[in-house]
C-alpha cells in the first residue's frame, strides 16, 4: 500500500491535515479575511464583550480582537514555517555530512549536539534572542537554531544505519562513488524521517514562539501575536475574560493539528507499517 | 561535565562579545554620558586585551562572583540565589506531579492497548500537549481565583500558593510523558521476553510491571530526564503568569531591562541545573542498566 | 482418530485452526491440524517459515496474540486422572498459568532476546521455581544451581549471577533449557532451539536435550526446519505445509520410506555429506504461495510433480498409508490411486 | 608476471579492528578479524570458506573486493579489464589499486550477500538495482541496459517484466535472485558468494544452488563461497578453507579434505553436521568442548587448543604453522602427523 493511500485512510490525520492547510490559508489571506484594521484604536470601544459587530469583542485600545487573531495567524506561520525551514536545512545538511565523513569532525559535532540537546527548546530561544534581540527576525533565527540539533542527530543517525546497510555496500561493490551513494540510496531513506519530524517539530515552535511573545521576548507590540495577546489579558482577567478565548482557542487548535498531523505521517511512513501492509 | 562547564562559561563570557554594540555602553544604559562608559570600561575591564578578560572572567565565575546589578548594585550571586530555591521547589512538585501520573496512565494505556482505555488516556494526553502552559494557566487563575476566590492569582505565600503552577506545568509535562512512557511500555511488551515471561506462567501484572516496567525504565530514564529539564524551562513561563518570585521571572525582567550581569548568572545557573539533571540521568542509567554496569573495564 | 497404544498421550491436538486476521485478509496459519504427543517421547515439527509450526505451538501454550485466534479445535492435556481443554480455558486465568512453565514449557529460538536482559539468568529461574514450586529463595537458588549443573553451565555458582549479556550464545540456550526444565515439566515445546547456534553448538545442546529428556522425562514437541536434526532427536516427525500436516510418521519410517511429495523433495533437495558433487540437486519448483491464497485443493499441487486434475480439485485428508504412517496425499490413497 | 598466474591469489591477507571506548576513542584492543591468510582461486572453480560464526570468513570475502580495506597483505587479481588491448591480462594488487583501477576491477569481482532483505535497496524497483552497476560503470545507453537487466532477471530465472516491481513483493529466494542478477550485470569472472542461501528454507536452497552451477558452467565464474553449513559448501565447492578465529586452519581440495581431514576442527565441524538419517544421526559422537572463544583475547598457542581433545603441551604454547601435507592439502597443526582422524568420505 502507497504512503498516499495509508495517510488517506486515517480519517483524524486527514482532517487536521485540512485545518492545518486550512490555517495557513487564513494565513495567506489574513488582511483581507479582516474585517477590520487589526491595528486601528478606537478609544470609544476599548473593552467590548464579543458581540455580533466584534464577534470576539475589542480589547483595552478598541481594537478588535477577532481580526487581531486573524493576522496573528499569519505571524505565527510564517516565524514557525521559516524556523522549521532554517532547521530542517542546516540540521540535514550538517547531519548527512557529519554522518557521512565520520571520524574527529563527527564525534565533535556530536559532542556538542548532544549537550544542546539537554536545554529544552524555550531556554535555547531565550540565550538566542537575548544575543539577536525581541524582533520577528530574531525569533525566527532563535526558533530555527533551537531545533537544528534535532535534526542533526537524526540526519546523521539515519544516514550512518543507511551507510552501513548492505545495499550500500552493493553499490560500492559496483563501483559506486560517494556522490552517486548519497542520492540514490542515502538521501531517498532520509527524506521520509526528515518530513515526520518537521511536523513533530511544528507545534513545539508554535508554543515556543507564542511562549517567547508571552514573556515579551518575542514579536513585539503592536504586531498581534497569539502569545503576546494573552499576555495583554492576563492583566484584565477579572473585568475581561473574553479576551483569553481568541488566541487561546487559536493556539490549541494550531496545536492540535501539527501535532495530529505528525503523528499521522509517522504512522504513514514509520517502515513496520509498510511491512505490514 | 568539566569540559561541559568550560564550555557554558566560555559561552556566557562571549555573551557579551555577540551581543552588538559595546559592552560598556550596555552596561552603562542609554543616556549615560561619555565619562561615565569610559568609567566603566575600565572597570570591567573591557580595554584590556580578550585573553586577559576571559582570564579574569572564568576566575570571578570560580570564585563565586558574578558581578554586580546594573540597577540595584546588589551582587547578582545574592540577587539569584534565594531565588533557585522557589524555582528548584517548583520544579521538583511539578515534576514529581508529571512523573507519579506519567507513569500510571501512561502503563494503563500500554496494558490495555488499542482497547477504550488507551484510547481515552492518549485522547487526554494530546489535548494536553496542545494546551500552553499560559492558556491553562490563566483560564485556571480566571476560574479558582476570580471566579470561585479558592486559590490567590499568585506570589508565594502559603502551600496554598503552590496549586495552581505546579498543577498547570505537571500537568502539560505528565501529557507529554505519558506519551513517552505508553510507547516504552509498548515497545517493551513487545519483545521475546515477553512471551517467555508469558510461557513461565507469570500473572499478566508481573509481566507488565516487574519484566516490561524495568526494561521500558531505561528510556524512562532519560525521557525524565528531559522531562525535568523541560519543566525547568516551563518555569520560565510559569512563574510569570503566577508572578513566582523565581530565577526564570528574574531572568526574563533582567533581558527585558538589558541588565546583563544578571541575566547572565541567571543562564550559567540554570545551564548548570541542565547539566546536573544531565548527569543524574546518565549515572541512574548506569546503575539500572546492566549491560553499561558490566561492560566497563 | 483411534489411540492405538495402551498408553494415552500427553495432548491430543484435534482439528487445530488457528487464524490471523488482518487488513489483507485472513491468514490461516494452522488449518485444521490433529495430532497427539505422548509421554516421554519426542515430536518433531519440520517445516519450511511460514508452514504454521511456531504457531502451532503457540496455540498449546494459548501465547497467540490478537490479531491471531483458535477459530476452533481443541487441545487436551492429560493431567494426571482429569482431562484438561487448553484451547477452551482463559489465556489469562489462573488454570492455564499454573500450567504454563510448570506442566508445559517452552524455549525459543533467538536465547538473546528471550532472556530479560535487565535481571540476571538466576533471577529468571528462580523466579518460575519461586511461582511454581513455593520454594524459598533459597531453597530456589539452590535448585537454579542445580539446574545450571545439570545443563553442563561450567562454574553454575559464579555464572548464576551473570547477565544474559556475559554469557554466550550456547550458554544461554543452556540458561534457557534450565529454567524451561526446572519445574520438571511434563512436556517441553522447543521452537527452533539451536537455529541461531554455531554447528558445533547445536551438536552439544542436541545431545544435552536428548539426555535431559531421559533424565527428566519429559516429552518434547522439538520445532526445526531442519531435517538433519530432527533425525537426531524426534521419535515421531510430522511435516507441515502451508498449515497442515501433509505427512506423520515414526521418524525411521519416514526418513526410508517418505511417502508425501513434500517430504521426498525436501529431502532431496538438501545436499548431503556422501552425494555426488557439482550437480544440480533435484528441487521443488516454485515458491511458497502466500497464506493469504491459498491454492485450491491439495495446498502443494503448484509445485507438486505429480499433480492430477483430483489434486487441484479436492484436498487429501491426512490418512494411514502404513502402521503409524499418515500422509495427505492423493496419490497414497489406496481408493483413489 | 606471467599470464598462467591464478585468477585471485590472496598473500598474508590480514584485517584488524581497533576497539574504541570511552569519549575520546581511545584505542581499547585490537581484534585479529583476519590474521595471515593466503590462497588462491583459479578461473571457473568454487573455492569454499568455512568457519563458524566470528571466525573471520565473512571479512575475509569483502576484503578480497577492498569493501574492508586489509591491514596488510596482498590480494592480486589476474584483470584483462585493466590490460591493454590485446596484452595478457596484468596482475593487479586490490589491496593497494588507485579508486580508479578499483572502479574497473569491480567489472570482473561481484559480491552477493547473505541476506536477501537487506542487501536490496527498499526504494528501488528491481529493474532500478539491477541496472546500478551499468549506470554507475556507464555501460551502454538507456535503452540497451533496460533490454540488458530484462535478460539478466531470464537469466536467473525471473521475468523480465519484474522489473518494474519491487523488492518487498518477492519472497526470500527471488530476492537471492535479484541479488545474483545484479552481480552478473557487469559480467565478473569472480563472485564473492556470502553465505547466499543460509537465510532460504530448504526447498527454495536448492534452486539457488543450481542456479550458481548452471552460472559456472555457462559463463566460467569462479566463486569465492562462504558458508557455515559444510553440506553445501561441499556440495558446490572444489576445494575447501577451513578458518578458525581468523586464522586459515586447513585448505584442501574437497574430495581430500572429506576423506581425510588433518586438523581436529575440521573433524569436529564434519562431525557436527546433522544427517538426515536418523541411525547414523544418534550413533556418532560430537565431542566438541566448550564455546568459541571471544576473538578479542583468542587463546595463546594454537587457538583452537582449548577445544581440542587431542591437545598437548606444545599447542597451548606454539601457534602452528600451515604447512603442506600432501600436495595441495595445507593445515596448521602440531599433531598432524601422528593423530588419526575420522574420514567423512563416501
Amino acid at each position: 500500500m502507497s504512503i498516499v493511500s495509508r495517510f488517506k485512510r486515517d480519517r483524524v490525520g486527514l482532517v487536521s491535515a485540512c485545518a492545518l492547510v486550512g490555517l495557513y490559508l487564513v494565513a495567506l489571506t489574513a488582511p483581507w479575511l479582516a474585517p477590520y484594521d487589526a491595528g486601528e484604536t478606537s478609544l470609544r470601544e476599548v473593552f467590548r464583550p464579543p458581540s455580533a459587530e466584534h464577534l470576539l469583542g475589542t480589547d483595552q485600545f478598541g481594537r478588535d480582537v477577532l481580526s487581531r487573531v486573524i493576522v496573528a495567524t499569519r505571524v505565527t506561520a510564517k516565524i514557525t514555517g521559516v524556523a522549521v525551514l532554517l532547521a530542517v536545512v542546516l540540521g540535514t545538511c550538517g547531519g548527512m555530512y557529519v554522518g557521512y565523513v565520520g571520524g574527529r569532525l563527527e564525534s565533535l559535532v556530536m559532542r556538542l549536539t548532544d549537550m544542546l540537546l539537554i536545554f529544552p527548546t524555550i531556554m535555547l530561544a531565550i540565550v538566542i534572542v537575548t544575543i539577536a534581540g525581541p524582533s520577528e527576525g530574531g525569533v525566527i533565527v532563535a526558533l530555527g537554531l533551537s531545533q537544528v540539533p534535532k535534526f542533526i542527530r537524526l540526519a546523521r543517525g539515519v544516514t550512518l544505519s543507511a551507510r552501513e546497510a548492505l545495499f550500500v555496500e552493493a553499490a560500492k561493490a559496483v563501483g559506486a562513488g560517494r556522490w552517486h551513494i548519497l542520492r540514490r540510496h542515502i538521501w531517498p531513506s532520509i527524506s521520509s524521517p526528515i518530513i515526520v519530524q518537521a511536523t513533530l517539530s511544528l507545534p513545539i515552535l508554535v508554543l515556543s514562539a507564542s511562549g517567547l511573545s508571552f514573556l515579551g521576548l518575542g514579536v513585539q507590540p503592536p504586531t498581534p501575536e497569539w502569545g503576546a495577546m494573552l499576555n495583554e489579558s492576563k492583566d484584565f482577567l477579572r473585568t475581561s475574560p473574553y479576551l483569553l478565548a481568541g488566541p487561546g482557542l487559536c493556539l490549541f487548535v494550531f496545536v492540535l493539528a501539527s501535532n495530529l498531523v505528525g503523528d499521522a505521517l509517522q504512522d504513514a511512513l514509520s517502515p513496520r507499517a509498510s511491512s505490514e501492509g | 561535565m568539566v569540559p561541559a562547564g568550560l564550555l557554558l562559561v566560555t559561552f556566557l563570557f562571549g555573551l557579551f562579545h555577540f551581543i552588538p554594540g559595546d559592552p560598556a555602553l550596555l552596561l552603562a544604559g542609554d543616556n549615560a554620558s561619555a565619562e561615565v562608559v569610559e568609567g566603566i570600561r575600565r572597570a570591567y575591564g573591557f580595554d584590556q586585551p580578550l585573553p586577559v578578560q576571559y582570564w579574569t572572567y572564568m576566575k570571578k565565575v570560580l570564585q563565586g562572583d558574578l558581578g554586580v546589578s546594573n540597577f540595584s548594585r546588589e551582587p547578582v550571586t545574592a540577587l539569584i540565589l534565594p531565588r533557585i530555591f522557589n524555582t528548584a521547589q517548583l520544579a521538583f512538585w511539578s515534576m514529581g506531579f508529571a512523573m507519579v501520573v506519567s507513569l500510571i496512565l501512561g502503563c494503563c494505556s500500554a496494558m490495555f492497548w488499542n482497547t477504550w482505555i488507551d484510547k481515552l488516556i492518549t485522547g487526554i494526553a494530546l489535548l494536553g500537549i496542545c494546551t500552553p502552559v499560559f492558556v491553562s494557566g490563566l483560564f485556571g487563575i480566571f476560574l479558582f481565583s476570580v471566579k470561585l476566590g479558592l486559590l490567590p492569582t499568585g506570589g508565594l505565600d502559603s502551600w496554598r500558593s503552590f496549586v495552581l503552577p505546579v498543577v498547570t506545568l505537571g500537568a502539560f509535562q505528565a501529557a507529554v510523558l505519558t506519551r513517552m512512557v505508553r510507547a516504552s511500555m509498548v515497545e517493551a511488551l513487545g519483545q521475546d521476553y515477553i512471551e517467555t515471561a508469558r510461557a513461565k506462567g507469570l500473572a499478566e501484572t508481573a509481566v507488565v510491571f516487574k519484566h516490561a516496567l524495568r526494561n521500558a525504565m531505561l528510556p524512562i530514564v532519560t525521557l525524565f530526564g528531559l522531562g525535568f529539564g523541560a519543566t525547568l524551562g516551563g518555569s520560565v513561563v510559569t512563574e510569570t503568569i503566577f508572578t513566582w518570585p523565581g530565577l526564570g521571572r528574574t531572568m526574563v525582567e533582567s533581558i527585558l531591562s538589558r541588565d546583563l550581569p544578571v541575566t547572565q548568572g541567571a543562564l550559567l545557573l540554570f545551564a548548570f541545573m541542565f547539566i546536573g539533571i544531565n548527569l543524574v540521568v546518565d549515572l541512574l542509567y548506569a546503575a539500572i542498566d546492566p549491560r553499561i554496569r558490566f561492560d566497563a573495564p | 482418530m483411534s489411540v492405538a497404544h495402551s498408553d494415552e498421550p500427553l495432548i491430543e491436538v484435534e482439528d487445530l485452526r488457528t487464524y490471523f486476521h488482518s487488513e489483507a485478509g485472513i491468514a490461516k496459519a494452522v488449518d485444521g491440524i490433529s495430532f497427539a504427543v505422548r509421554r516421554k517421547k519426542t515430536l518433531g515439527v519440520v517445516g519450511e517459515s511460514g508452514c504454521g509450526k511456531s504457531v502451532t505451538a503457540r496455540s498449546i501454550m494459548r501465547l497467540i496474540r490478537p490479531p491471531g485466534k483458535i477459530e476452533s479445535g481443541s487441545i487436551r492435556y492429560r493431567r494426571g486422572e482429569e482431562t484438561l481443554e487448553l484451547a477452551g480455558l482463559d489465556p489469562k486465568g489462573r488454570t492455564l498459568r499454573e500450567i504454563r512453565g510448570a506442566e508445559i514449557a517452552m524455549i525459543f529460538q533467538e536465547p538473546m532476546t528471550s532472556l530479560n536482559p535487565v535481571f540476571t539468568i538466576g533471577e529468571q529461574i528462580t523466579e518460575v521455581i519461586r511461582l511454581h514450586l513455593g520454594a524459598g529463595r533459597g531453597e530456589a537458588r539452590r535448585r537454579a544451581i542445580d539446574m545450571l549443573n545439570a545443563v553442563a553451565i561450567p562454574s553454575p555458582h559464579q555464572r548464576i549471577d551473570d547477565y544474559p549479556h556475559q554469557l554466550s550464545g550456547g550458554m544461554r540456550q543452556r540458561a534457557m533449557i534450565a529454567m524451561a526444565l526446572s519445574c520438571h515439566p511434563s512436556l517441553l515445546i522447543a521452537d527452533e532451539p539451536t537455529t541461531a547456534l554455531d554447528v558445533t553448538i547445536q551438536a552439544q545442546v542436541i545431545r544435552l536435550m536428548r539426555d535431559l529428556q531421559r533424565e527428566f522425562e519429559a516429552a518434547i514437541i522439538f520445532i526445526t526446519h531442519d531435517l538433519g536434526v530432527v533425525a537426531g532427536i524426534a521419535d515421531e516427525v510430522m511435516v507441515m505445509y502451508l498449515g497442515e500436516i501433509v505427512e506423520r510418521a515414526p521418524v525411521r519410517d519416514l526418513f526410508r520410506d517418505p511417502k508425501h511429495p513434500y517430504t521426498q523433495g525436501l529431502m532431496t533437495s538438501i545436499p548431503s555429506l556422501n552425494g555426488a558433487r557439482k550437480q544440480r540437486l533435484p528441487v521443488i519448483e516454485g515458491n511458497v504461495p502466500s497464506p493469504f491464497d491459498l491454492p485450491r485443493g491439495c495446498r502443494f499441487h503448484p509445485r507438486c510433480a505429480h499433480a492430477s486434475e483430483l489434486c487441484r480439485e479436492r484436498a487429501p485428508l491426512l490418512l494411514e498409508a502404513a502402521p503409524e504412517h499418515h500422509v495427505a496425499c492423493h496419490l497414497q490413497d489406496p481408493e483413489l490411486a | 608476471m606471467t599470464a598462467s598466474a591464478h585468477l585471485l591469489e590472496v598473500r598474508n591477507l590480514s584485517k584488524f579492528f581497533t576497539l574504541r571506548k570511552g569519549m575520546l576513542q581511545r584505542a581499547a584492543g585490537h581484534v585479529r578479524a583476519v590474521d595471515d591468510v593466503s590462497f588462491f582461486v583459479d578461473d571457473g572453480e568454487t573455492l569454499g570458506l568455512v568457519g563458524e560464526s566470528g571466525c573471520g570468513k565473512t571479512t575475509t570475502g569483502r576484503a578480497l573486493l577492498r569493501l574492508v580495506p586489509p591491514s596488510a597483505g596482498e590480494i592480486l587479481f589476474k584483470s584483462t579489464q585493466l590490460a591493454r588491448e590485446g596484452e595478457a591480462p596484468r596482475l593487479i594488487d586490490v589491496a593497494t589499486a588507485t579508486e580508479k583501477e578499483l572502479k574497473v576491477l569491480r567489472r570482473e569481482m561481484q559480491i552477493i550477500f547473505q541476506d536477501p532483505f537487506s542487501s536490496l535497496n527498499p526504494r528501488m524497483n528491481v529493474g532500478q538495482i539491477v541496472s546500478e552497476p551499468l549506470d554507475v560503470q556507464r555501460i551502454g545507453r538507456q535503452d540497451e541496459r533496460r533490454d540488458r537487466v530484462g535478460s539478466l532477471l531470464e537469466s536467473v530465472g525471473l521475468n523480465a517484466k519484474d522489473a518494474r516491481r519491487y523488492p518487498h513483493e518477492f519472497s526470500g529466494g527471488q530476492r537471492q535472485r535479484i541479488g545474483i542478477a545484479r552481480a552478473l550485470a557487469l559480467e565478473p569472472r569472480l563472485i564473492v558468494a556470502d553465505e547466499p542461501v543460509s537465510a532460504l528454507d530448504a526447498s527454495i536452497q536448492a534452486q539457488v544452488l543450481n542456479l550458481m552451477l548452471d552460472l559456472q558452467n555457462e559463463h566460467g565464474l569462479a566463486f569465492v563461497l562462504i558458508a557455515h553449513d559444510l553440506a553445501v559448501v561441499r556440495h558446490i565447492s572444489d576445494r575447501i578453507a577451513v578458518m578458525y578465529l581468523g586464522r586459515l586452519v586447513e585448505l584442501a581440495s574437497t574430495d581430500a579434505l572429506f576423506e581425510s581431514p588433518q586438523h581436529p576442527y575440521t573433524e569436529a565441524l564434519m562431525a557436527a553436521v546433522p544427517i538426515p538419517d536418523p541411525d547414523r544421526e544418534r550413533a556418532k559422537d560430537t565431542g566438541l568442548l566448550g564455546d568459541v572463544p571471544s576473538a578479542t583475547s583468542p587463546p595463546v598457542g594454537c587457538h583452537f587448543h582449548p577445544r581440542c581433545r587431542y591437545a598437548e603441551d606444545i599447542c597451548k604454547t606454539e601457534s602452528p604453522p600451515l604447512r603442506e601435507i600432501q600436495e595441495g592439502h595445507t593445515v596448521a597443526c602440531h599433531l598432524a602427523d601422528t593423530i588419526e582422524l575420522r574420514s567423512f568420505g563416501s
